[in-house]
């Protein structure tokens, strides 16, 4: 479904890497590896089209991203190294302002339980700002309980949480998977995680 | 679609009634300018009825000037931007949701606010109409021409002053309309053309400056 | 020709100062532009030539001196 | 992008481009000189003095070139921007760029002959009319384009943002140019035109035809120097600088 | 001590340049306001002669004023104030450090520029030459009492209006004295009287005001 | 050398914890646990000083922190969420101001060293913003190479770091307890530090 050919990334004035290919299918985990620095980030945000590639070409369903546009950005959740959030609105707003951004229905029963599911029961009312950082960090992830869309792109989830968390976390993107979605996730913490099978891409 | 905008405009006003700065510091901005000119100026009322259609509009302008950078920077910095930009809608749109909330924040507040501090000016009740009319129409043109200014310039070196000189050539024309409306009738003459004008501005300002900014967005964001 | 004297063009029926100082002026950044161009062109071909002599003689000494791997 | 996109891309290549460009500077600094001197030489020697405007008048041989070359100039740098941001081509991206600090310099020209004429004629060095600001408006559009591209450091989102700027402000030269039309100012409108027969006499005519078509040319020859340097400065990772700049003894592609 | 302060005005030096912004925005603000001003208000130059030391003053007050936010919130969202909070000297002296980088690069542009400037309305050489030197000791004081307001809002819902309410207040006889000298030029009365008053209020500023803004900022931080 | 006794927290009207007492000497690290949003920062910045606690007192050597103001503050490092580097400036001159700020004596060849250390060679003149998440983290955490201050204060500082990074900064703290130092750590990581001892807290 997703596949990537020939991969280049060039920063400034510095090739980050190049010819890089991987292909994933439903049910799939690719584990991006990679040192700090290594270009991982770079490499999300060009699966999201964010960025375009200096080189080479990234599929989905077999059509070039650029081209699918609003129908590729339908089927993709990102979560990058910033949380999204507004610290100024409460964790519950946060997430309703969010689903409706991205264009879901999530109604506000719904989001309750998936605070609570994400171990922020009792603080649905109180502005991120007070928030502990892994706090924070959940607030975002709690878009992943209700997520259905195929491909999850998951950029250091596990960063500030404890270790409940990062199970939890964990299990939800296991689920993805059984599912038949398919993740994309960085991370330089081992954890294991339920999948059909994992692809490792290391970068440099 | 109209949902969209609306949930963006729900989403920024909510944000603005949080933070309160928001709302009240373009309003606050513009009754400090205007209130400021008589104490730096002098109280002769005749100098004062001169300088009131220029005063209202400049402080008018640089209020929203001042607003302009936060109008995406916040969004930006804590990663929503991206968020907004992979949203399964044209990036104009939300821009569109962006630009109305923002008006809505800054030159609602202004228009409303306007005639009140027009008084203090000693102008005739027909100036104060034109007045109040002119911004009505001229401010959204302020905030959707300025939204291009905003998205060019994030994360750019030297964003703030870069901004406003961006923006300011594509300010002036709305100034020169705007304070003519008013001084036409201040002095008696008739302010349609100079409203029509604004009226047109408006229009490209909202309807078509979305786009331009959506765009620059993204090569923002690259 | 126009005029009857030098003096007189010089003068420019009591505009000179405006006239002059606007053929001066123009004078002086149409011929600035191009001199500041040739000069900052020159700038950049030094510099480009050092840059591209220095990682020559970084890849030659690489090759020198880190052994096969 | 297709193939026949990528033969365009090719044609309009730095590569192809920058000798080209090398051949053609000589001659348009020629043509240059030639219009120039025989422009000033018709303004300056042999037009007769202006009934209302005495000697004064002359400046018009400087200021009416330096104000149309900085509209054109907009107008023509918009056209490139536009189309690197349309289709991606390098070469667009950075003839805008060279085209500016040109544009700039005769945005800047006008206002200062239109100043040193203002005052003998109207009594002031400025006035705050609509074609005096529309102008002063587009030195700063310009200056507006320069300060955006020179503060971003990637090349290609400076052309891309430079671009979408450079577009947005192409509204205000139909300001500029019917400003005189629209509103009544103080400046003196339109005496040039292709339907009506000049009301000029034709001797001051050709003088300012000519000293236009001189700084038109002048504008080519500089533009090009410039998009030459900046071709280097962008490409200087490419075997194209390297072989372009490698000394005459040596070989230009080592390995 | 003297060591500390450099510290902190080179590296606030530093990154202002680094920004251009900063160095810029506040100057080019100023330059804004002062030439909208004319376009707004009409060209006459007996009508812009008088208009000139209010115009000039509010410009200036208004840019300085528009800097402060910034003034600690970049420190404070990055976690530098509290790193200057931990530092091993009296806050006060950071804060002065900071305080004179601000005018460094806010106040004394301004005032190079104001002259400049004044030309465009016409003023005498008597009156250029007291607006410079109104400036040059009341932006200081702008500075210094500013950045009472800036600590005091750090961090508070609607930060920004806050501050101008709060900072108002207290420029307002700095604007009146400064403006109030220059007047007194160009009318060709003697500017002494307001000079020396504006000269009190910049020593307070400068070496006063950092003692509260250092109790405010530990308690923002708590 | 650092005393806490009987320290509460009160954050809203929540109390996150009371009566936590502790005692830290020379080469012992003080591993505060607790999982997010249990008020580990919140303990961190007391004993900084930044916020008073609400019951209780905190002694450094005996004496109240409070009293002693400077002269504690110049015996103690602290790193916590935020990195407290701008982003316009560049690694060099990040660890030189913070350093100045701090009243410490380094210079360049000494930062460049330590920026080399940390894994940031050849990026000492980029400016900050153009980093990687970990490299941010590194350049925050290359102040610790030459900090020779008694007490380290460190608030999850291997978030964002790949291994080899979390490696290099364990062995900092470890070489810092081996000098004699304290610190008091917290992380959701495992980490192996070698030290005189390790006392663990567990909040809430
Ligand atoms: C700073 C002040 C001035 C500016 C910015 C300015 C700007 C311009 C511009 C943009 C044009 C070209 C547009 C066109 O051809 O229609 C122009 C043309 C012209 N200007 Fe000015 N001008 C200024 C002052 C003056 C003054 C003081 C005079 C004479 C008293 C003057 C006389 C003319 C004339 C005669 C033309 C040619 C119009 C024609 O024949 O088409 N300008 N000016
Ligand atoms: N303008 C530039 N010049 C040189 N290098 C740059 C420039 N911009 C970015 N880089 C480099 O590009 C890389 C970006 O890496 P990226 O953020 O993708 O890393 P990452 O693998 O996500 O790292 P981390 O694990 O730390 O998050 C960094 O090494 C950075 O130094
Ligand atoms: N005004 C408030 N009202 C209620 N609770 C508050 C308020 N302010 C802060 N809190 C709570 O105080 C706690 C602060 O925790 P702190 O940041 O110290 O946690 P932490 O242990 O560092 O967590 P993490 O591991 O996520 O960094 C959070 O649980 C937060 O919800
Ligand atoms: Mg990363
Ligand atoms: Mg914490």
């Amino acid at each position: 479904m997703l596949e990537a050919s020939n991969i280049e990334c060039v920063r400034g004035e510095r090739t980050l890497f190049s010819h890089v290919d991987f292909r994933l299918d439903g049910g799939e985990l690719l584990d991006l590896q990679g040192g700090n620095g290594s270009g991982k980030t770079s490499l999300l945000r060009m699966i999201c089209g964010l960025s375009a590639p200096a080189n080479g070409e990234i599929r989905w369903r077999g059509e070039l991203i650029g081209k699918l546009g609003e129908d590729y950005r339908r089927e993709l959740c990102f979560l990058g190294h910033h949380n999204a959030i507004k610290e100024e609105l409460t964790p519950l707003e946060n997430l309703l302002a969010s689903a409706k951004l991205a264009d879901e229905i999530l109604d506000a029963g719904e989001a309750l339980d998936a605070l609570e599911i994400v171990g922020l029961a009792g603080r649905e009312d109180l502005a991120c700002r007070y928030l502990s950082q892994g706090q924070k960090r959940r607030v975002a992830l709690a878009r992943l309980v209700n997520e259905r869309r195929a491909l999850w792109l998951l950029d250091e989830p596990y960063v500030a949480l404890d270790a409940a968390a990062v199970e939890l976390i964990a299990g939800l993107i296991g689920a993805h998977l059984q599912r038949g979605g398919l993740a994309v996730l960085t991370t330089h913490q081992t954890v294991n995680i339920v999948a059909g099978s994992v692809r490792q891409l290391r970068l440099n | 679609m109209l949902n969209l905008i609306r949930a963006i405009i729900s989403r920024d006003l909510r944000l603005a009634l949080r933070r309160r700065a928001d709302l009240v510091s373009a309003l606050f901005f513009f009754i400090i300018v205007v209130s400021l000119f008589p104490l730096g100026v002098g109280p002769e009322p005749e100098l004062l009825r001169k300088l009131a259609p220029g005063v209202l509009w400049v402080a008018a302008l640089l209020a929203t000037l001042l607003s302009l950078p936060r109008l995406f920077a916040d969004d930006h910095r804590d990663g929503t931007l991206e968020q907004l930009a992979l949203a399964p809608q044209p990036l104009g749109l939300i821009v569109l949701g962006k630009v109305l909330a923002h008006w809505l924040v800054s030159g609602l507040p202004l228009t409303l606010l306007a005639p009140v501090l027009g008084i203090q000016f000693d102008l005739s009740g027909e100036a104060l109409w034109v007045l109040a009319f002119s911004l009505l129409i001229g401010t959204p043109a302020l905030s959707g021409i300025g939204a291009i200014g905003a998205a060019l310039t994030l994360g750019v070196r030297g964003g703030g002053v870069l901004l406003s000189l961006l923006v300011l050539p594509l300010y002036i024309p709305v100034l020169i309309f705007g304070a003519g409306a008013v001084d036409a009738a201040v002095i008696g003459l008739g302010a349609q053309a100079h409203l029509s004008l604004l009226g047109a501005m408006m229009l490209g300002g909202v309807f078509f400056a979305p786009w331009p900014t959506a765009a620059a967005l993204r090569i923002a964001l690259e | 020709m126009y005029w009857n004297s030098f003096s007189e063009f010089m003068a420019m029926g009591n505009h000179g100062v405006y006239v002059w100082g606007s053929v001066g002026v123009m004078a002086i950044l149409m011929l600035l532009e191009p001199v500041l161009l040739i000069q900052s062109r020159k700038n950049l071909i030094a510099r480009l030539k050092r840059q591209f002599r220095a990682e020559r003689s970084d890849a030659n000494t690489d090759r020198k001196t880190s052994p096969q791997r | 992008m297709g193939n026949k996109l990528i033969n365009i891309y090719r044609f309009a290549s730095p590569q192809a481009f920058y000798p080209l460009a090398g051949k053609m500077i000589p001659w348009f600094w020629t043509l240059a000189a030639i219009f120039g001197i025989a422009g000033l030489y018709i303004g300056f020697l042999v037009a007769p003095t202006d009934a209302q405007q005495g000697e004064g008048y002359r400046i018009i041989f400087l200021h009416v070139p330096a104000s149309w070359l900085s509209m054109f100039i907009y107008l023509v740098m918009a056209f490139w921007a536009g189309l690197g941001l349309g289709f991606n081509f390098r070469l667009s991206g950075m003839m805008a760029s060279a085209l500016a600090p040109t544009g700039a310099l005769f945005a800047f020209l006008s206002l200062w002959t239109g100043a040193l004429w203002g005052k003998p004629m109207w009594g002031t060095w400025w006035v705050w009319d609509a074609r005096l600001t529309s102008e002063l408006i587009l030195l700063f559009l310009y200056v507006g384009f320069i300060a955006l591209q020179s503060s971003i450091d990637d090349p290609r989102r400076a052309d891309k943002a430079g671009a979408i700027l450079a577009l947005v402000g192409v509204v205000n030269i139909p300001i500029i140019y019917f400003s005189v039309k629209w509103w009544n100012t103080l400046h003196q409108g339109s005496s040039v035109s292709l339907t009506k027969s000049p009301s000029m006499a034709v001797t001051m005519l050709w003088g300012m035809l000519l000293c236009a078509l001189g700084c038109w040319m002048y504008s080519i020859a500089v533009a090009l120097m410039r998009v030459r340097s900046i071709m280097l400065e962008r490409e200087r990772h490419t075997d194209w600088v390297r072989a372009e700049l490698a000394e005459p003894g040596e070989h230009a592609g080592q390995e």
